[in-house]
């Protein structure tokens, strides 16, 4: 169990004061002007040196991604987007960051944009977070007071400036470029890639665009040192994480631990266990709706972090436990998220536009096992035509949660399917 | 150029291409729906899916994908057929499978890819979506439900048409193109969303039901409803032309056409004049071609050429003209004129009254300066080239004349002669390095125009728009006809009189050629008017003999754009019941009054307008040339100070075609009410 | 040409068809214009028992009345009864294209008359219009 | 979909000062000439304007001609922003717009039970939906972003979590009332920490630097 030395977010529940002076009891905005004073390089080759991978979902690294940024600032000004668009189901870590602890995302939009470049920062608030806008926008506004950020932000010699954009309800606004659409005030429509954000981003500048959780991490990272972070975790896939346990365990929350800790140990230790017991386990959406579901066979001994997630066809993705126990009705469970794919299409691309729509009335009625066996098939085949082929790897997501169910819980669905046909066989002999 | 094999073919193409360009190059056919040469790039349809290799395994949409040197592209291996089955399945399941009663049917993308990459059935059970049409004025007839959410009709609108008025609202499934506000669409391009719709969701809202395309009768011909002589297609079922579609000329028109030349086709069918006509006691009678002639032949007799006169009209081809000017010179005649409205235009030398940078070379222009024209109601492919120039950026551009939306930014520096001695006009000109100015019809056609004229002439030859290799000096005109009347010189002879001179009785006899748009009240009461044409319009209903003619869809005819290029239109149809080639008409009056013109056919009398003219000589081709003389066309007086007014005020109504075209009546109803309660 | 005039039996094909009629064929039925309809007379195993007909005149596939076609095409176990028609009902006629029995529209050389005049297509211009 | 009712839309909109006030405030974030950042914080401004305004926060679509206007914007980039986020209602909403997640993670913690108990409460049968005395509609939204806290209502901008069919109407009874209850968790658990108390975190202090 980590200790809670090593926890990087010691407010993570709100038990203390949120301001500027709680944050600088808790360490925030210590030293900032002599992390700053390393220079550019030196901040991004800690980052790199840390192994921190971005806790947006992807898991790519974040030092490399800063380091794509041009090394000078040419006519084009360099932005830093930080992507508060928390809309993954399962996930709310974010909410809690920018809720209980927002100085350590404005200092780390400082670090990062020090280290980009960029004069300028935006963070991209999902809209239905509006009290917790309020919280960081508040935060920003003491930041500004005491000068920490600003024009000579702490002291440095560097200008930078930080401000809060609301979104407005789209999921797809998670994506970078979706994200990047919609603060240029367009619908939020992924792009076109290549060319990348880090060379045509928002408002046609290099842009980088980072979760919340990955820039928050930073400062402490830089002043703690990168061997301090890359000794948490397993090699690889190094540090601490926001893991949030939701659905049929005890006590849902919110936690920060190392990564690669057992499933099972992070269910029965912070969340109070299973419902019933570890073996009314039925099945694990390890990281947001997002990545397919797992049984319980594999939970009973997956390490939860991204590269063991996706030795065994899944992923971390966010970090958010979806647990279902054996009461939950897996097809269901897995056909709402469906309707939440099908809801959250942007409508841009052809496969993900008509296909999350199909796919969201086959599950309907796999559901109520109104289908024929051989549907099941076509149904795989269709979450195959969607995957890869899309703009945005909004295509992908909603095709895996139906691929892993068809992988792990077929026999369920025939199941249904059979007891269906079954039951309307008795009342059409009985007409 | 970077080297990129497709399909084992290597093939070379410019850095910054795409890999669909690339395929294209090394001849292989690539599906497609969203991509579009003229438009940006959307990515969106996905059915341009190509295998790359040493990339990710997974298919690439090749129209966003930029190509690198030694790529290797594969575009029929199995995984791109799979993901191409694939997306054409999704595209299809809420698609409507009514080709039936589809208008698209036939010229379909949606269809044809489908046969070429589609699967056999649909797998799709469920209940398809459906969308409500929306209502996009009178041109532009919509199924919404068919729409495949490509948005090629946004781009165009937004990017081409320069009109933001189409967007996709909703997401997701439910996305809807449309306006959002019903509305009729306010551009003079609409007609081209129509084509470049892949399916049949934006189809032509007057030829709904009409024909499938396979029963048309297709011939290349020129557009003459306005001066930009757009390359067209006349698709045409027995006697009737039923629909006009634009020809790619990159030159001209690249490939739109604006929405008079394609949809005032129906007024080809109406008000015609299919028979001679020759007025008996006050009232107009139905007469044969012998009669009409003698009725002339009478008049005539005895006259002296001094006393006969022609006009010719708008819509005129280049050897009906020249054969009108021949039998006048035959008859002793030099009353001659083709400004039907007076415009100051010196024909002493060719460049003072084309349009010398040309169309396609606006696009090398860096500085442009508009005086007394309204290119969007004018010429709108002009406007079109305009605006895709000010897209590629620093194109300032400045205007004289009533301001008016050009779809483009422009700073109005006033409204009239007074404006073009503005330092900002200078600055701006002399700044550039090939800047370029627009003189249109509403500079010329007024009192002062001479002196406008020669003050812009002037202004060009200080601020360096007259190089030895760069003209940018262009007279912008509004009629098909104007540019190859000039060139032949159908203009006063010695002696002769202008329009002006033969009204009031100027003339005893005098002979329309298709001259509607002047004011026929000002012709003396006791002036013989023969009318020549096809359209019973104001010079029908003033005329004592009617002699019917043949519209432009009906004769092998020659004309010359704002440009001076010389272009052949060709024969769809014959032309109505008596009606003729309007050249053979009058050779055949000269004929029975025994007048020799030289030609009995039209090789010959094409001979004759090369020896008129050696321009003639070269059809289609432009030489582009500098000005190498930098002496003004004749002035005379100073410009005065009324403000400039654009000749066109209903961009829908301009000729005896459109105000014949039922269509062409309802875009006037629904984009200038007054016009439209003024004509009733 | 009237095909009802061609004698059928110098048809090569048909006498072919009549003598496996005689070997192998069980008579059904005839319909009204005595068209002949047989049917295989020993089963032919999984497979369906082969049907045809004789043509009362010229091989015209037409011909056949749709109570039979039905039986023909396997449709229906047995023909139809041809009793018991609706009133709407018209009795059936083989497709006389290309008879003398085919319709000619007016003015058509066999048919005399005078051809409609084709109008419509324009709208012509009259003196106040 | 596109148009709403003739007689709900109004014939005119303009912003208040206090709108204009924040207008100002929003268009100075973005650089110059990319004023078209500004039209989802001002679509949101006009919601709350009608809000303040009329007891019903929607734009309509005058609203979004307005802000076209103000953004030097084509509407119709407008009109499609506004259809395109979830939060935008292009239709008159209740005084408290109860918006449901039912997501996965709500669903297994119990909305439907939210569900039933608001429709019961309400009188509402289904989404999108206004009641009969105008003050509540309800509907449904994918995953709110507070999913340890499941289920949850959300209620115009507050979060109500941890709730269940008897919580639910005892909410929307307060509302009724004309009370607005303190938004959080209605189990009254310390934010995203386990039921009972935090298990973490329990071994720092921190006392305030100076």
């Amino acid at each position: 169990m980590l200790s809670d030395q090593d926890r990087i977010f010691t407010n993570l529940y709100g038990l203390h004061d949120w301001r500027l002076a709680g944050a600088r009891a808790r360490g925030d905005w210590d030293g900032t002007a002599a992390i700053l004073a390393r220079g550019r390089e030196a901040i991004v080759e800690e980052m790199k040196a840390s192994g921190l991978r971005g806790r947006g979902g992807a898991g790519f690294p974040t030092g490399m991604k800063w380091s794509f940024m041009p090394k000078t600032v040419g006519d084009r000004p360099h932005y830093l987007v930080v992507n508060a668009d928390e809309s993954e189901p399962g996930t709310c870590k974010d909410r809690d960051i920018i809720r209980h602890d927002p100085h350590k995302l404005i200092e780390g939009c400082l670090v990062a944009s020090f280290a980009m470049g960029a004069n300028a920062c935006y963070i991209y608030i999902r809209g239905e977070f509006y009290n917790e806008a309020l919280h960081l926008q508040a935060a920003i506004d003491e930041a500004y007071a005491a000068g920490l950020i600003g024009r000579n932000a702490c002291g440095s010699g560097f200008d930078f400036d930080l401000y809060l954009h609301r979104g407005a309800g789209a999921y797809i606004c998670g994506e970078e470029t979706a994200l990047i659409e919609s603060l240029e005030g367009k619908k939020g429509m992924p792009r076109l890639k290549p060319p990348f954000p880090a060379a045509v981003g928002l408002y046609g500048c290099p842009t980088t665009v980072n979760n919340v959780e990955s820039i928050a991490v930073a400062p402490t990272i830089l002043r703690r040192g990168a061997a301090w972070f890359s000794a948490l975790g397993r090699p690889k896939n190094a540090g601490t994480k926001l893991f949030c346990i939701s659905g049929h365990v005890n006590k849902p929350c919110n936690v920060e631990e190392e990564l690669g800790i057992p499933l099972r140990e992070l269910i029965d230790t912070y969340a109070g266990g299973v419902r019933g017991g570890w073996d009314n386990l039925l099945a694990v959406i390890p990281g947001g709706s997002s990545v397919p579901v797992l049984p319980k066979s594999i939970c009973d001994t997956v390490l939860m972090d991204f590269d063991s997630l996706r030795e065994v066809r899944s992923g971390l993705g966010t970090a958010a436990v979806i647990v279902m126990d054996k009461s939950t009705d897996i097809i269901k469970a897995i056909a709402r998220l469906s309707q939440f794919y099908k809801h959250e299409s942007c409508g841009q691309c052809t496969p993900c536009r008509e296909g999350t729509g199909w796919m969201m009335r086959v599950m309907n009625r796999m559901v109520e096992g109104r289908a024929e066996i051989d549907e099941i098939d076509t149904l795989e085949q269709v979450t195959r035509q969607i995957e890869g082929h899309t703009i945005c790897a909004l295509g992908d997501a909603a095709a895996w949660p139906i691929q892993g169910l068809i992988r792990h819980f077929r026999p369920v669905v025939e199941e249904r399917i059979h007891a269906y046909k079954a039951a309307h066989a008795v009342r059409m002999a009985a007409e | 150029m970077a080297k990129v094999t497709v399909d084992g073919i290597e093939v070379e193409v410019p850095n910054g291409s795409n890999v669909l360009q690339a395929c294209e190059a090394a001849g292989k056919e690539v599906p497609r729906f969203c991509y579009h040469e003229r438009l940006s790039v959307a990515g969106n349809c996905r059915m341009c899916l190509v295998e790359i290799e040493k990339a990710p395994p997974k298919p690439f949409a090749s129209c966003a994908y930029p190509v690198a040197d030694g790529m290797v592209v594969h575009t029929d291996s199995e995984m791109v057929r799979k993901a191409r089955r694939g997306v054409m399945e999704f595209l299809l399941i809420n698609h409507p499978l009514d080709c039936p009663i589809c208008d698209q049917g036939g010229e379909c993308d949606l269809q044809d890819q489908a046969v070429g990459y589609g699967g056999d059935h649909s797998r799709y059970a469920e209940n398809k979506r459906a969308v409500k049409d929306k209502n996009l004025g009178p041109l532009v007839k919509t199924v919404m439900t068919r729409c495949i959410h490509c948005t090629r009709c946004i781009r165009f609108s937004t990017e081409i048409a320069g009109v933001s008025e189409m967007g996709a609202t909703a997401r997701g499934e439910s996305m809807e193109v449309g306006t959002y506000v019903e509305k009729a669409l306010t551009s003079e391009l609409s007609g081209n969303l129509i084509d470049i719709c892949p399916v049949g969701a934006l189809t032509s809202k007057p030829y709904a039901f009409v024909a499938r395309p396979w029963e048309l009768k297709k011939t290349d011909s020129v557009d003459v409803l306005d001066a930009v002589g757009a390359s067209i297609r006349v698709d045409a079922r027995g006697g009737e032309v039923l629909r006009i579609l634009p020809r790619l000329n990159e030159d001209v028109n690249e490939e739109w056409l604006a929405d008079k030349s394609r949809f005032a086709v129906d007024g080809l069918k109406r008000r015609r004049l299919d028979s001679c006509w020759v007025r008996r006691d006050g009232k107009l009678a139905p007469a044969t071609w012998p009669e009409a002639f003698a009725a002339i032949a009478a008049k005539l007799a005895g006259l002296d050429g001094g006393r006969i006169g022609a006009i010719a009209g708008d819509l005129c081809d280049a050897e009906s003209m020249a054969a009108l000017k021949d039998l006048m010179g035959a008859l002793g005649s030099a009353n001659l004129d083709c400004r039907q409205d007076g415009a100051a235009l010196d024909a002493s030398r060719r460049d003072f009254y084309c349009f010398n940078t040309s169309i396609a070379g606006i696009e090398e222009a860096d500085a442009l300066l508009i005086v007394g024209a309204n290119p969007r109601r004018e010429a709108p492919l002009v406007n079109a080239r305009i605006r895709k120039r000010g897209l590629a950026g620093a194109f300032p551009v400045a205007a004289i004349g009533t301001p008016a939306d050009l779809t483009y930014p422009v700073t109005w520096l006033g409204d009239s002669p007074a404006a073009l001695a503005e330092p900002a006009v200078r600055d701006m000109l002399k700044a550039a390095k090939r800047p370029m100015m627009i003189v249109g019809q509403g500079a010329l056609a007024r009192a002062d125009g001479a002196a406008v004229l020669a003050a812009c002439w002037a202004l060009a030859a200080e601020c360096g728009l007259l190089g030895a290799e760069w003209h940018g000096f262009n007279v912008l005109h509004t009629a098909a006809s104007r540019v190859g009347a000039l060139d032949l010189g159908f203009l006063p002879g010695p002696g002769g009189r202008d329009l002006a001179g033969m009204m009031g009785g100027g003339v005893d006899v005098l002979w329309l050629l298709g001259a509607d748009e002047f004011d026929t009240s000002r012709i003396g009461a006791d002036t013989f008017v023969v009318y020549q044409g096809h359209h019973g319009d104001r010079g029908a209903a003033r005329a004592d003999v009617i002699l019917p003619g043949a519209a432009y869809t009906e004769k092998q005819g020659t004309y010359v754009n704002t440009e001076g290029r010389v272009q052949r239109g060709a024969l769809a149809v014959y032309p109505p019941g008596d009606a003729r080639e309007d050249w053979t008409i009058i050779r055949a009056f000269a004929g029975s009054i025994g007048k020799v013109l030289g030609y009995d056919d039209l090789p010959a009398l094409r001979a004759r307008l090369e020896q008129a003219n050696p321009v003639f000589a070269r059809p289609d081709i432009l030489p582009r040339f500098g000005c190498g003389d930098l002496t003004g066309p004749a002035g005379g007086g100073a410009p005065g100070s009324a403000a400039f007014v654009s000749p066109v005020a209903n961009y829908y109504q301009t000729d005896p075609i459109s105000r014949a075209s039922p269509t062409m009546a309802e875009c006037t109803a629904a984009h200038h009410p007054a016009a439209a309660l003024a004509a009733e | 040409m009237d095909r009802a005039a061609r004698p059928a039996y110098i048809c090569a094909m048909d006498i072919g068809t009549r003598i496996n009629t005689w070997l192998h064929g069980r008579k059904i039925g005839r319909d009204g214009d005595g068209n002949t309809y047989y049917e295989d007379r020993r089963s032919r195993g999984d497979e369906k028992p082969r049907r045809w007909v004789i043509y009362a005149g010229a091989a015209e596939a037409s011909a056949v009345p749709p109570e039979w076609h039905a039986w023909l095409h396997y449709t229906t176990d047995a023909p139809l009864p041809e009793t018991g028609r609706r009133a709407w009902q018209k009795p059936h006629h083989a497709n006389a294209t290309g008879t003398a029995a085919g319709y000619r529209p007016p003015g058509h050389d066999y048919k005399g008359g005078v051809r409609a005049h084709a109008t419509g297509d324009y709208e012509a211009w009259t003196p106040g219009s | 979909m596109a148009d709403t009712t003739p007689q709900a839309e109004p014939a005119h909109f303009a912003f208040d000062d206090e709108s204009n006030a924040a207008i100002a405030k929003i268009l100075a974030r973005y650089p110059a000439g990319k004023q078209a950042s500004a039209v989802l914080p001002l679509l949101d401004l006009a919601q709350r304007q009608m809000g303040r305004q009329t007891g019903s926060a929607w734009v309509p679509r005058v609203a979004m001609d307005e802000i076209a206007r103000v953004l030097a914007m084509a509407p119709i980039r407008v009109y499609e922003v506004a259809t395109f986020y979830l939060m935008f209602n292009t239709a008159p909403v209740g005084k408290f717009h109860l918006q449901v997640c039912t997501t996965t993670p709500c669903w297994l913690r119990g909305s439907d039970e939210v569900v039933a108990a608001c429709r019961k409460a309400t009188g509402i049968a289904g989404w999108k939906e206004t009641s009969a005395d105008g003050l509540f509609t309800m509907t449904e939204v994918e995953c709110l972003g507070g999913c340890v806290n499941a289920p949850i209502l959300q209620v115009n901008d507050d979060f109500y979590e941890d709730m269940d069919g008897p919580r639910t109407e005892a909410l929307l009874a307060a509302l009724k009332r004309g009370e607005v209850p303190q938004p959080g968790s209605m189990s009254g658990r310390q934010a995203s920490a386990p039921e009972g108390g935090p298990t973490t975190l329990t071994s720092l202090t921190f006392t305030p630097a100076e």
